[in-house]
């Protein structure tokens, strides 16, 4: 697939290229994903949290987050009980409301929740709707192997949709594309850590999340050409706390609750989709099997998030550890309403943070929220009295 | 002589309270806060300041709080009514570790740091269940006003149990216990332990520590602080007087001295700016 | 001529409808519900027999239905009103498959068979959110009567987007989009959309199928026809009875009882109410 | 329940026997936690206890904890010392009340629970993992997720020579492995697979009786109220797989079956509907909730909480006791998978049950606790509705949390539930 679908921003100042990327991750119409189809492309949904998907990409498909929208759910709804997170609804209503059309859509068993989509979304469309069984004993000696077995069944229904075979070159190039795009993202994490006024919350995010809609190839160029700009930038120091974000690994929280909370702290580091940038290092490309390579990456060089459970990652002390890497001051510590996994992990982090003195706060919130009022301001209680003296 | 001034432009009245810096309350006004927010809070101050015989150029500092703090235009610096009441609790009650505000819409739970700081909180998520709105609309639909709940409540022989998941449910819960004979003070009863019931775990989530005081519009039903006082089986303040609703603007007020300490030192007013987040 | 009557105790307010053996309508009657259920219930029965001119033992047989049914002390037997809004609405429209009915604090969305025996049907569960109570308490929190709303909201042209999901709290949210300057149409206008979002969202659960009738106190309101009508996609049938259409379906329960009890074991309908008489 | 006029020590033997086995088992486990001795906490959806008691371990059921908590009507207690301690109204109650009985050291309304040894759990609901992360950080003791990879798109259960099964096969023998190597650790003793084939031996007899019972009960009237009397069976099936004392409760069960069966003895309901209960049972007006529809001359004859809440063992899978840990890594995977599909593909199996029980309506209790169970209850109805032409209620409460179970709500919908049945039934004399 040749075709750009995101062009928009290209020859443009830097303020320009993030309104076009903004533009984007609030278009819930998707018209890069339109673009793709329109020039013949096939695009594999798959819903949060992480996805191998240089297996798609290896095959000349466009593989597509799946992450809700801030949208109505119209016709989702009545496919759906009452106690549920919004996200849940909002996937499937994208597919209703015919936003979005596939040839694949994959989930994941990470959370009780995400794995009945799989179901409900087979039972309303032909095209092959199913569970990608990730490991959930990564601490079995027999983890990886499995996961190789579990990416080769994945592998050929891909093949299948796509009528070829994909050769362990595809694979090889896939992993090369990803790994850039991954060592991208670090930077632009590393320049939130190191010089947080640089780039702001919102504007990280967005460029971060633009990501999942179009083409790593393109992504790689859109981040190759802002990274430098941003760092060109002169932008003044302010006097704002550090903090830790945490709670964004699946549902996402409005873009304006992002920007809320830029505007009073920098936010130093987060779990914003954290799937997109779940593996840590290169995957290697060397040895005889890209598939393995891949599979281990996901268990052994990887970050952690409350749907995934591995004996080596408690996640309150992963949390520690996140807030000390970024040299944080304060954690913000969100859950998306009804989100089972999500409020759960609140208990163990906040009891931890307490007993560490480390200040911070918890919220709850929704995707398609519009008023922040709660939340505004439990956040500038936070700030204020950090603050203050 | 320094003056600062505090609006508390809350939700359903408007308060204002003038300073001096030797923590002499020299003035003081109150309305209802309507929907025009900026007008009302400047009407309000002028109010004050007018009753402290003073002019608008001997106030100093202005900071305003409550949930229309951002529409008093005529602040220097905006606060939470959480960062607000803390020092306004704090000036009633030195030794005040634990907040609880109940108020018409929202309820709060605070634990403060020795310098009366806020150190950690937590509020009701938005469902009138777990606010003064709740106790309001049971009165309402057996037909008592507001005011009659503190009396009503005092003939209560024992709490009749709402289960208080949703303040319009709980009215079918209501006709079920009238219709079953059982005497309104009961259910109003009810309806308070099951509120203070959410409230105590709001505090509990916040490790609360005494001193505990009480503030916000639900200090009018008497019987809520002896269930409080109950229900944590400790001795609880209360602000006395109609000060109590002055807060949160008292609040603000201190804290207005001593931002203005703070910038005297340094004389950079551009941080004036910098905690109006 | 026998009469036939159903009482419909609903949670804010109840209604008594007297029909005769021609299923006319002869009399009805509304008062609030109150405290005392049980004398609201014989309130409104003996204001209905009042209205018709009636004496109460020419009323063969009385259902009760709603929420207070069995607090009908005086009647035979009692309905669900979701039985009885179902059968109130084929009644009035015999074209109907669907039933919304918009009460004071829930929401139903029924549906039908020709016959009008109940297919499947679906309330709002967890809480009030999105009911009728709504309204009530944007028409206190903008000091507009009731009945004004609609009209009002009718005149909206960039209706807000209400965001809170407690009905306790629409006063607050009504009261903060004033104060950040919206239209009070504007206001009222996004006000209905969000209840009618909300009873789409029912009517989806057991099926849109048309003809859909609105019933309940709230199918008055013009603003909430139009907006569930846009919601839809559809036009729904309103009538005049609505807010009766409960009292009415009960009503029309109590006859099938007499004319059962006169020729035995052959309408269907004698059997829904003796299946009624277990509950 | 079910007690007959023309008792004969045969019928309503299950349900004497079954509550006097569940007593015992709690007695021994109040014992085992005055003495402070070992447990394995497992799960209803693949225990894993043919494993665990090689080693001898106690075996403790939060789930089964818990929900006694919600019968015996305290659970609100717990809950909100729970919630007190931090967890959200919105999660998983089960998992609330086992916080607070642990906060509480044990204290639960049967006696004593001992505290966990070692938690073992699969993945078949993912809140067991976060479960037992809590008691990890709590006691700071080994747990084991059971990773038992589910069917991934309806209808594509694969079986053994399957290339796929063989990977999931070989995934959850190295897994199966693991555990022996982890119970041989904490309890010190040596693994003995002589004594593991006998375990699976009673294990198979159980499996054996469980299936036959179920099906008996498609008899007309039926033997047992499947909320009911099955939640007691279902006691059993859990608390005593692998035993002797299990397997022969069963096999005597199997006669009372027969027995009512062959005497055309049903249950005390005067069965004028037959009911399919669809998710986990209200337990905290648990007799209540059932006589609202026994009232009303409902039964229920089957349930899809007999099926996933034996982990699947409803299926009848028999080890192969010559290949012990192959077969039992295959018979785990089958199980605890079947468990997974009636929650989530469960639309087929109703249609079944619906045509081989002779059901006259299908009743849906989505709970807020659960989003396991509930999550795709509403489209599987969907789904349901549209291939069979049977009546159904969809019902939201709880099994824990009492605060989200309002009586006079379910009990409208209940009744309105029966009148379009009856009608219905009118209907069909009308047109036969």
């Amino acid at each position: 697939m040749t075709k750009q679908v995101f062009t928009e921003w290209q020859d443009q100042p830097l303020e320009e290229i993030l309104y076009e990327c903004r533009e984007l991750v609030e278009d819930a119409d998707f018209p890069t994903v339109r673009r793709w189809r329109e020039a013949g492309g096939k695009v594999v949904g798959h819903f949060q949290v992480y996805f191998p998907e240089e297996i798609v990409h290896a095959a000349g498909m466009l593989p597509f987050k799946v992450r809700g929208a801030p949208i109505e759910s119209v016709q989702a709804d009545s496919r759906f009980g009452s106690y549920l997170c919004s996200i849940l609804k909002t996937s499937l209503e994208l597919v209703l409301s015919k936003r979005i059309e596939l040839e694949m859509f994959v989930t994941h068993p990470i959370c009780d929740a995400a794995r009945n989509l799989a179901a409900v979304w087979g039972r309303n469309y032909s095209y092959p709707c199913e569970i990608l069984y990730l490991p959930q004993n990564a601490n079995s000696n027999f983890a990886a192997e499995y996961l190789r077995g579990e990416y080769e069944r994945l592998k050929r229904g891909v093949e299948k949709i796509v009528g070829r075979e994909i050769t362990e070159e595809d694979l090889r190039h896939s992993l090369t594309v990803f790994n850039e795009n991954r060592a991208l993202l670090r930077e632009i994490y590393a320049i939130k850590k190191e010089s947080p006024w640089l780039i702001s919350t919102d504007e990280a995010y967005v460029l971060v999340s633009v990501g999942g809609l179009i083409p790593r190839e393109e992504h790689n160029d859109l981040l190759r050409t802002v990274i430098p700009l941003i760092k060109k930038r002169t932008t003044k120091p302010q006097d704002k706390i550090r903090v830790v974000f945490e709670g964004g690994f699946c549902e996402q929280p409005p873009l304006d609750l992002i920007r809320t909370i830029g505007r009073s702290c920098y936010v130093v580091d987060d779990d914003l989709l954290i799937g997109m940038r779940w593996i840590l290092e290169d995957v290697p490309l060397n040895g005889k099997d890209p598939l393995y390579n891949l599979a281990e990456a996901y268990l052994e060089k990887s970050s952690y998030s409350p749907v995934q459970h591995d004996l080596r990652k408690p996640k309150e002390k992963m949390l520690l550890k996140r807030i000390e890497n970024a040299g944080a001051t304060a954690a913000i510590i969100t859950a998306a309403k009804m989100c089972e996994p999500g409020l759960e992990e609140q208990v163990a982090y906040t009891h931890c943070l307490d007993d560490e003195n480390i200040a911070y706060f918890v919220s709850e919130f929704e995707e398609n929220m519009t008023s922040f009022d709660s939340l505004e301001i439990q956040l500038e209680t936070f700030v204020e009295n950090l603050l203050f003296d | 002589m320094n003056y600062t001034a505090g609006i508390d432009v809350g939700s359903t009245y408007t308060k204002a309270i003038i300073l001096s810096e030797d923590n002499q309350l020299v003035g003081r006004a109150m309305a209802n806060t309507g929907f025009k927010l900026t007008e009302v809070s400047e009407k309000i101050y002028h109010e004050a300041v007018a009753e402290a015989g003073l002019s608008v150029n001997d106030v100093d500092y202005i900071i305003a709080t409550g949930f229309g703090r951002h529409q008093a235009r005529l602040s220097d610096v905006q606060v939470t009514d959480l960062t607000a009441s803390a020092r306004g609790a704090t000036f009633f009650f030195p030794n005040t570790q634990t907040i609880l505000d109940i108020g018409g819409q929202t309820m709060k739970a605070s634990r403060l740091d020795d310098s009366a700081k806020v150190k950690s909180f937590r509020l009701n998520d938005k469902c009138a269940a777990g606010t003064g709105a709740f106790l309001e609309k049971t009165a309402r639909y057996m037909g008592y006003s507001t005011t009659e709940i503190g009396p009503l409540v005092a003939t209560s022989k024992e709490a009749a149990s709402i289960s208080g998941v949703c303040a319009v449910f709980a009215e079918s819960e209501v006709i079920n216990h009238l219709s079953e004979g059982m005497a309104p003070a009961d259910i109003m009863y009810g309806a308070i332990v099951s509120l203070v019931g959410r409230a105590v775990q709001l505090m509990k989530r916040v490790r609360m520590e005494p001193e505990f005081t009480l503030i916000g519009g639900i200090l009018r039903f008497e019987t809520m602080v002896d269930v409080v006082r109950g229900a944590l089986n400790a001795e609880v303040n209360v602000p006395e007087g109609d000060l109590v609703q002055y807060t949160s603007a008292l609040g603000a007020a201190i804290l207005g001295h001593q931002r203005l300490l703070k910038l005297n030192q340094s004389g950079a007013t551009a941080e004036r700016t910098s905690v109006a987040a | 001529m026998a009469y036939a009557a159903g009482v419909d105790v609903g949670s804010t307010q109840t209604k008594a409808v007297v029909i005769n053996e021609a299923k006319e309508i002869v009399s009805r009657a509304l008062t609030d519900t109150g405290a005392n259920v049980i004398l609201a219930a014989e309130n409104a029965f003996h204001e209905a027999l009042a209205n018709g001119e009636l004496r109460e033992e020419e009323v063969e047989y009385v259902v009760g239905t709603g929420y207070g049914r069995y607090k009908v002390t005086f009647g035979n037997t009692q309905v669900t009103e979701i039985s009885c809004h179902g059968r109130g609405a084929v009644h009035m429209f015999p074209g109907t498959r669907t039933v919304v009915d918009m009460g004071g604090q829930d929401t139903k969305a029924i549906r039908v068979s020709p016959t009008g025996e109940i297919i499947d049907f679906c309330m709002n569960d967890k809480c009030a959110a999105g009911t009728g109570r709504f309204l009530g308490a944007a028409s206190s929190a903008l000091d507009i009567p009731l009945d004004e709303l609609g009209p009002t909201a009718l005149q909206g042209e960039r209706p807000v987007k209400i965001s809170t999901t407690c009905t306790v709290f629409a006063e607050s949210e009504v009261l903060s989009w004033l104060g950040k300057g919206k239209k009070i149409e504007d206001i009222l206008l996004g006000v209905h959309q969000s209840i009618a979002a909300r009873s789409t969202g029912l009517l989806r659960r057991v099926g849109i199928e048309e003809e859909v009738t609105f019933t309940g106190g709230v199918a008055r309101n013009l603003a909430m026809i139009e907006t569930l009508n846009q919601g839809m996609g559809l036009k729904v049938n309103v009538s005049e009875e609505s807010h009766y259409m409960g009292a009415l379906g009960a009503a029309l329960f109590a006859l099938d009882h007499i004319l059962a009890s006169r020729v035995p074991h052959q309408t269907k309908s004698g059997q829904t109410t003796k299946a009624a008489e277990a509950a | 329940m079910s007690k007959n006029v023309l008792d004969d020590g045969v019928v309503g033997r299950g349900n004497k026997d079954g509550a006097a086995l569940f007593r015992e088992w709690f007695q021994e486990l109040h014992q085992v936690a005055e003495n402070e001795g070992p447990s394995a906490y497992v799960f209803v959806m693949g225990s894993m206890a043919e494993i665990l008691r090689v080693f001898d371990l106690p075996i403790v059921f939060p789930e089964i904890t818990s929900l006694q908590m919600a019968v015996r009507r305290v659970a609100h207690e717990y809950l909100s010392d729970a919630e007190d301690y931090g967890y959200s109204p919105d999660i998983c109650g089960y998992v609330k009340a086992d916080v607070a009985m642990q906060l509480r050291n044990g204290e639960h309304p049967m006696g004593r629970i001992p505290k966990p040894t070692i938690g073992v759990y699969t993945n078949a609901c993912n809140t067991y993992i976060k479960w037992a992360e809590i008691w990890e950080r709590m006691y700071n003791i080994p747990i084991f997720t059971f990773d038992v990879p589910g069917t991934r798109a309806a209808g594509t259960q694969t079986w053994p020579g399957d290339l796929d099964f063989e990977n999931d096969h070989r995934y959850v023998l190295a897994q199966t492995k693991e555990l022996i190597a982890l119970c041989e650790e904490i309890t010190g003793l040596k693994f003995d697979i002589d004594k593991l084939r006998e375990i699976m031996g009673h294990a198979n007899r159980m499996s054996r009786g469980w299936k036959r019972v179920l099906e008996l009960n498609q008899s007309r009237p039926s033997l047992f109220n499947a909320l009911t009397d099955g939640t007691i069976y279902l006691g059993v099936a859990n608390s005593f797989r692998g035993t002797e004392a299990g397997a022969k409760y069963f096999e005597d069960l199997v006669e009372e079956m027969e027995y009512k069966a062959a005497n055309g003895i049903g249950t005390l309901t005067d069965e004028q509907y037959r009911l399919i209960f669809v998710g986990v049972p209200c337990y905290p007006i648990f007799r209540r909730f059932n006589e609202m529809f026994t009232n009303l001359n409902g039964t229920f004859i089957n349930s899809t909480y007999l099926w996933f809440a034996s982990g699947g063992t409803n299926l009848g899978f028999e080890y192969d006791l010559d290949r012990p840990l192959e077969s039992l890594a295959e018979g785990i995977l089958i199980n605890v998978r079947d468990a997974m599909d009636s929650m989530f593909f469960q639309d087929r199996i109703l249609i079944d049950m619906i045509d081989t029980y002779h059901a006259d309506g299908v009743v849906y209790h989505p709970i807020k606790s659960c989003r396991t169970t509930s999550t795709g209850m509403a489209d599987n109805r969907r789904a349901l509705m549209a291939a069979r032409d049977v009546p159904s209620l969809f019902i939201e409460s709880d099994m824990m949390d009492r605060r989200v179970v309002s009586e006079a709500q379910l009990k409208n919908r209940i009744d309105a539930f029966f009148e379009g049945l009856a009608t219905r039934k009118q209907q069909a004399v009308i047109a036969a």
